[in-house]
């Protein structure tokens, strides 16, 4: 990034902005995708399958990316913010499936 | 410090340090608050010391009857307590304090407010977590407070609230220390200051910062669990209920393990500092020097559970576990065998703080290879929970931790003070930790192996254990006498001869400026062009007189007490809890309301002024 | 040269007191490298690989470091050293190295996690090690057998230990048979009722001998003081053992005649009719494993009273003593659940969890005042003008010393 | 912080304070994990009920509980806190583009978007919507048997839940002063850091309500 002449760096400096098209969109998309989760948890037969939890975790995940891309602007914004986001994310993730195998409850 | 008004080198010159209480409470000068860290974690050495002194005395013979069991208890868990959380952590934050803006060039931290409130809340929480010993309720679950000893059922007393609630305090501190120091490296660099120029000091820094703000959180909710446990009824470490008493341990050591490396990073970054600049010599390999501290910190979050081999969690686990524990010894050996080849070819002068800096590299190897024995998971059994385990411990930690710091206070006494501490001192200084630490701790090698277990207030006569523990005694008599050396010279040097910008012939920024450094490091900021600026980056240190901020037209930080209040407010807010036990639920509620109420009021009063006056 | 000889000296001077250690630990009764078990076999064959290798990489480290300080130490005058930056070959091999050492390191560690880990032979011995604040239950479920403080088995066959507590979290520890396994989870709760920790070894050496047990985690108060016995024993003396503890306490109807006053031998037994065969370890004990903890001035146990046991079998029955502990045959003892199993513990050698010899003495004083005796015992104290640091009331009713003695004596007869 | 000429620039031309919050969230992710690992290692553990997802029969229950958890309910919270998201991201946009009246066009709609107040007012409400949803929702479990002593699910969930709400509820307040900001001196351009900063700790919170919902509620 060009070096900023002010200490405040006042106005946050992004390469692109979302414009508000791509805020509504995200929105659509994540409540579309909330709606879809939910509506599978009333279908028993699916609820009965193996599918059902990895496709909830898959689906919360994609949620989880967008917001954090979009309407956290990760995607426009520096990479510091990405290292600084995802590393420690990485930990606490691979944190919580050990400690679920450890408890013995590392199945669905 | 406060010498500095009068040192005849900066006498003729228009600056001078603000003097009396008032600028010391109210001061957000990364070098003062550092120098509070200092003084205040040496002081809180002495009573760890102390305790421990008292242990030995305890251990010297056999059935001892120095103390009662009770007081035994209290004496370890609140020596293991105060030498992690008061001293080795403090003593780590005076040293970011004092060095991370000059090693990188910068005027002062990103938010010198916040840092100013991180040393009052440790300083409230540490007083807070003492009191205790007052009001004859010192903590007494040992340093890992492990459920359910904790639990309300097994520990009715105010002991256990004391020690939880003093750690929700002060990691409040470490946590806004973490994040402030995480800013100031990554952009308050003077121009040309790359990472990979960086000197190891601030790089081991910032990595301690991530394990900080990573680690922290994790014993922070194990503590509010804990807290509701036993303030609220919740059932999180209820046997009864069906819980499980070893989330607690997860959930401690997943904090505890890093908790280590926050421990001896600061103090390898220290001797990386220390052992270039007396053997004239560059450190041996730099790059990896810095990758391997950030893979000893990442490996350091996946190995917790080699503290709980003893708990039966299976072969898979525990080959796991031992498998990672055992990979950090690759890059720990990497820095031992690089410190040895910074000296190789070198032109060693053997100064107090290259002596430390010396015996880091000696004794933590042997705590390191001890470590190693410990990864081993059938063999640990043999060893978890012996003194074997706290030969271990302290060699690392004060093999390691301890005496990387002694090299860095020998080291920075003269940046710090303007000052020369006395080499004669110094030298009697080292040689009496150095042997009285071995005599100490070596002998816990065979009282282990000869099983004695830790943390025992009694061991039986006839087990072939009375040598080992007179032997450690004497060393722990060793170590007071060194002790009260160290401080002496402290003491006695603040009067000692003027040490210039660079005494040392050192090569990083911090020597350009003059000793003490003015309030604003840099009259001009550097443009650094070499890792070594002293050395090979034609930096040159500082000339003539010193002018005044105002003089240079540079914008200085205004004092501020606001933060002082509010950690103030944050502790008494904590401590109302205790009342709840004492049956005063009332007024303990009444007390969280209003210290939480003053701290928010304050926090905005601090935030809605300006930090600076406009300009 | 004079500084060289010096190293060496020191060198020898170090080794000869290592190897006094490493010979101290050899033959020290506590020491973790007896190899009396499969287990303890199989962690001092990993141990030594380990001590090996771990010296071996101490002493050039070592050798290198005081290498490097000696000679490249000032020399006045010097010019600036050659400014190197580092070998990239040189860290590759302090790399590579200290991996290939650990690599042997962990081999090793690995078999040994799956033979140690593994299943125990079918055919074990199941003991049930329940930890309480601060004493030791042993149950033998095969057996039904109950007992406190000391664990009897067999030369050669495996037993299963089988790890609970009642409260917190202890740890089973006998240096010289085995290592440590955590006592974590309380049997009566929730989904982990049948959660339970274990160890098992095989004590297959030829000799009976006593080893000191531990517990090696910390516990409260008397962490230090919760110990206990492991007796290695012939079969048929573990045969003869199980079969006596199984049987409930048989007391004597006849009163016996009180004795003379005066001092007597300690642990002097009541004369009842011996028990035929081995019911206890029946041998001096080894010294190192006779408990030396001493006893408080204050209690002042008068052990020049003669007790009466059936007088003592009276007086316990209307004692607070029924309320914590059981004597299986004694219908004024079935409820007791809190303290140890009382049944047979005149064949017992310690009380107090490991903490005094079971003589009249220690019996005496330890029901006088177990609170003095041992810091934060669960045992009121029950002398009459005793002072409880626990309560930290002084007694005014409660036993007198006379009292004390019968008790001391019916529990003496409970062979 | 007040800008000053004296001041040299930062390494990175970032602001000091956006770097911390990012640090700032990558510390609560940590404490989100130790908080919902602990609910999920404790899951179907509880010795007694009521539970999340089953019906609890006597004699674990006195009487025949339905499984806790309202679904319906909480999807439409679980809606309301995405929506302040998006309220939350068109407050920054008006903020940012203050000084250029009429960029998002003409006619009402873009009056609308073009006010910051709004969306802060707006994201600020639909925080507090959420949390009385969240209070509802506590407050009915206390009915039907579930307090934070009740079992270990009772525990955890409280807690965690517990937990996220205390961070809502600071957001909220976060919101509120920049609200009152906003009213007294108007927030303009260069204020766009300081509500970006809050919104960045808003929408994490949401990004942990979405985790939140999946593991706690939908997956049984
Ligand atoms: C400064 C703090 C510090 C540091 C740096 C370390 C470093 C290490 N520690 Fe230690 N440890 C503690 C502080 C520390 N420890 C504390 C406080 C406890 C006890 C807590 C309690 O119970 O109260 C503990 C306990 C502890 C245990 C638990 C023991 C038990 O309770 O049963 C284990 C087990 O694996 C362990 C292992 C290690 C290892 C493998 C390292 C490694 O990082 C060491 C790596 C270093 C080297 C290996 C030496 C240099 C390398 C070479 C010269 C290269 C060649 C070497 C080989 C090939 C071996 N430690
Ligand atoms: C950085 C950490 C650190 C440091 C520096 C030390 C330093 C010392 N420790 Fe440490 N110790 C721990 C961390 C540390 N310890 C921890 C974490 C535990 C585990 C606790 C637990 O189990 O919960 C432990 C446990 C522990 C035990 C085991 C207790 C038990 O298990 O029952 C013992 C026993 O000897 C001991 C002894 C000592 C001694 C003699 C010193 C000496 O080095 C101290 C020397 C220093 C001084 C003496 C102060 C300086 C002197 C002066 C200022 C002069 C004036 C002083 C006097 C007049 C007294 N410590
Ligand atoms: Cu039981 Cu320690
Ligand atoms: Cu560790």
């Amino acid at each position: 990034m060009a070096d900023q002449q002010t200490h405040g760096g006042h106005g946050a400096h992004e390469h692109a902005h979302p414009t508000w098209s791509t805020y509504w969109k995200v929105a659509t998309i994540l409540t579309l995708i909330t709606v879809v989760e939910v509506w599978i948890y009333y279908i028993p037969a699916f609820v009965a399958t193996k599918l059902f939890v990895p496709s909830l975790l898959i689906m919360s995940a994609v949620k989880f990316v967008i917001v954090v891309m979009f309407y956290m602007h990760l995607k426009y914004d520096h990479k510091l913010f990405r290292v600084l986001f995802t590393g420690p994310l990485i930990i606490a993730g691979a944190t919580m499936i050990v400690l679920l195998f450890l408890f013995g409850q590392l199945f669905f | 410090m406060a010498t500095a008004a009068t040192a005849p080198a900066h006498s003729h010159s228009g600056y001078s340090e603000p003097t009396g209480i008032w600028s010391w409470l109210t001061t957000v000068d990364h070098k003062r608050i550092g120098a509070l860290y200092l003084y205040t974690a040496l002081t809180w050495f002495a009573i760890g010391g102390l305790e421990a002194v008292m242990i030995r005395i305890q251990l010297m013979g056999p059935n001892g009857r120095f103390v009662t069991a009770d007081t035994y208890n209290q004496l370890f868990t609140m020596h293991g307590t105060t030498m992690v959380f008061l001293v080795i952590m403090p003593l780590s934050a005076a040293f970011f304090n004092l060095l991370i803006p000059l090693q990188i060039g910068a005027r002062d931290v990103a938010f010198p407010r916040l840092n100013a409130f991180s040393y009052w809340v440790y300083l409230f929480g540490s007083i807070f977590m003492n009191a205790s010993w007052l009001v004859g309720a010192a903590p007494d679950g040992g340093w890992f407070g492990y459920t359910p000893l904790t639990t309300y059922q097994y520990g009715p007393g105010l002991n256990i609230d004391f020690w939880l609630l003093g750690l929700q305090i002060l990691g409040v501190s470490s946590l806004a220390a973490g994040f402030n120091f995480i800013t100031t490296i990554i952009n308050m660099r003077a121009p040309g200051m790359t990472f990979m120029r960086m000197p190891i000091f601030t790089w081991m820094s910032f990595v301690v910062q991530f394990l900080l703000v990573l680690a922290f959180p994790v014993i922070t909710i194990a503590l509010v669990f804990l807290q509701f446990d036993r303030f609220f009824g919740t059932q999180f470490y209820e046997a009864a209920a069906g819980a499980d008493p070893l989330l607690w341990q997860h959930l401690f050591w997943i904090f505890g393990h890093p908790e280590v490396y926050i421990l001896i990073l600061p103090a390898f970054g220290l001797v990386s500092e220390v052992l270039p600049t007396f053997s004239r010599k560059p450190l041996f390999g730099y790059p990896v020097m810095v990758y391997s501290g950030i893979l000893i910190a990442f490996l350091g979050f996946g190995v917790w559970a080699h503290h709980m081999f003893a708990v039966g969690m299976g072969p898979i686990a525990d080959t796991l576990f031992a498998l990672t524990t055992m990979l950090i010894g690759i890059p720990t050996g990497v820095k031992i065998f690089n410190w040895i080849f910074t000296m190789w070819g070198g032109d060693i002068r053997f100064t107090t703080a290259m002596k430390f800096a010396i015996a880091l590299v000696g004794l933590f190897t042997i705590g390191g290879i001890s470590g190693v024995m410990h990864a081993s998971p059938p063999a640990d059994l043999q060893q978890t929970d012996t003194y074997f385990i706290v030969a271990h411990f302290h060699y690392v930690l004060f093999g390691g931790s301890m005496m990387g710091i002694w090299a860095g206070v020998y080291y920075y006494y003269p940046k710090l003070t303007g000052k020369l501490m006395s080499e004669k001192l110094g030298s009697w200084h080292f040689w009496l930790s150095f042997i009285g630490m071995n005599l100490t701790f070596m002998p816990m090698h065979w009282a282990g192996l000869l099983g004695m277990p830790r943390r025992t207030w009694v061991y039986d006569a006839g087990q072939g254990l009375e040598i080992w523990n007179l032997m450690s005694t004497y060393g722990a008599f060793f170590q007071v006498l060194a002790g009260l050396v160290g401080f002496w010279n402290l003491w006695r040097s603040r009067k000692g001869p003027d040490a210039g910008p660079n005494p040392w012939g050192a090569p990083t920024l911090e020597w350009s400026i003059p000793s003490p450094p003015p309030d604003y490091n840099f009259a001009v900021i550097p443009t650094v062009t070499a890792r070594y600026p002293m050395w090979d980056g034609g930096q040159k240190a500082h000339e003539g007189p010193i002018k005044t901020a105002k003089e240079l037209g540079i914008p200085m930080p205004n004092p501020t007490i606001k933060p002082l209040f509010v950690a103030l407010w944050m502790t008494l807010m904590f401590a109302s809890m205790l009342l709840i036990h004492k049956g005063m639920t009332g007024l303990a509620i009444a007390g969280v309301i209003t210290f939480a109420t003053l701290m928010t009021l304050q926090l905005y009063s601090w935030l809605l002024t300006p930090l600076e006056d406009e300009h | 040269m004079p500084a060289d000889s010096r190293l060496r000296r020191l060198a020898q001077a170090a080794l000869t007191v290592a190897l006094l250690g490493l010979v101290a630990c050899v033959d020290n009764p506590n020491s973790v490298f007896h190899s009396r078990t499969d287990f303890n076999r199989d962690v001092t064959w990993l141990f030594k690989i380990i001590l090996w290798l771990g010296t071996i990489v101490f002493v050039f480290t070592e050798a290198l470091l005081i290498y490097a300080i000696w000679k490249f130490r000032a020399k006045p005058g010097a010019p600036r050293p050659e400014q190197v930056h580092g070998n990239t070959k040189l860290e590759i091999l302090w790399t590579v190295i200290p991996a290939l050492v650990l690599a042997a390191i962990a081999v090793p560690t690995v078999t040994t996690i799956f033979k140690t880990q593994g299943r125990a032979n079918p055919d074990a011995i199941q003991v049930e090690v329940i930890g309480h604040q601060w004493w030791w239950e042993f149950r033998y479920p095969q057996y039904g057998i109950t007992t406190a403080n000391e664990v009897y088995m067999p030369l050669g066959k495996t037993i299963d230990f089988k790890l609970m507590t009642v409260d917190v979290i202890h740890s089973f520890w006998i240096p010289g048979l085995a290592g440590k396994r955590d006592a974590v989870y309380n049997p009566t709760s929730g989904w982990l009722k049948h959660r339970q920790t274990n160890i098992w070894f095989t004590a297959d050496s030829t000799t009976e001998d006593v080893f000191n047990g531990f517990c090696a985690e910390y516990c409260g108060t008397s962490h230090a003081n919760m110990r206990f016995r492991a007796m290695v024993v012939s079969q048929e003396s573990f045969d003869s053992w199980v079969a006596h503890q199984q049987k409930p306490a048989v007391f004597p109807a006849a009163a016996v005649a009180p004795a003379p006053t005066g001092r007597r031998a300690a642990a002097a037994p009541v004369p009842t009719p011996a028990p035929q065969g081995f019911i206890a370890w029946n041998r001096p004990m080894p010294a190192y494993t006779i408990p030396r903890t001493p006893i408080p001035a204050a209690i002042a146990y008068d052990t020049t009273l003669v007790g009466d046991a059936a007088r003592g079998a009276t007086t316990i029955a209307s004692s607070s003593c029924i309320a914590c502990h059981t004597v299986k045959g004694n219908p004024a003892l079935a409820f007791g659940k809190v303290g140890p199993d009382l049944t047979h513990v005149g064949s017992r050698l310690t009380i107090g969890g490991g903490l005094f010899p079971n003589d009249t003495k220690h019996l005496g004083s330890w029901i006088k005042n177990s609170t003095a005796m041992k810091p934060g015992s669960f045992m009121p104290t029950q002398g009459k003008g005793q002072y409880d640091p626990k309560t930290k009331t002084t007694l005014t009713l409660g036993l007198t010393d006379q009292q004390i003695a019968d008790i001391v004596a019916y529990l003496q007869a409970l062979k | 912080m007040a800008t000053a000429a004296g001041h040299p620039p930062t390494s990175t031309g970032l602001d000091n304070r956006k770097i911390a919050i990012w640090a700032f969230i990558g510390s609560e992710c940590m404490l989100f994990t130790s908080l919902i690992s602990t609910y999920l290692v404790y899951k179907g553990r509880s010795v007694t009920g009521p539970f999340p997802h089953e019906v609890c029969n006597p004699p674990q229950c006195a009487t025949t509980l339905q499984p806790i958890l309202d679904i319906p309910v909480t999807s439409v919270s679980t809606f309301v806190l995405l929506m302040s998201s998006l309220a939350m991201v068109m407050g920054l946009a008006a903020v940012q583009n203050k000084d250029k009246p009429g960029w998002a066009g003409t006619g009402a709609w873009a009056k609308i978007q073009e006010s910051s107040k709004i969306w802060i007012m707006a994201t600020a409400i639909l925080g507090a919507t959420f949390l009385g949803f969240q209070a509802y929702e506590f407050t009915s479990f206390v009915h039907e048997g579930l307090t934070i002593k009740t079992n270990l699910f009772g525990s955890s969930f409280f807690t965690l839940t517990g937990f996220h709400g205390a961070h809502v509820t600071v957001g909220v307040l976060w919101l509120l002063t920049l609200y009152a900001i906003d009213v007294r001196r108007g927030l303009g351009p260069k204020d766009a850091l300081i509500v970006d900063i809050a919104a960045l700790y808003w929408h994490f919170v949401d990004v942990v309500w979405i985790v939140i919902f999946t593991l706690v509620y939908l997956i049984k």
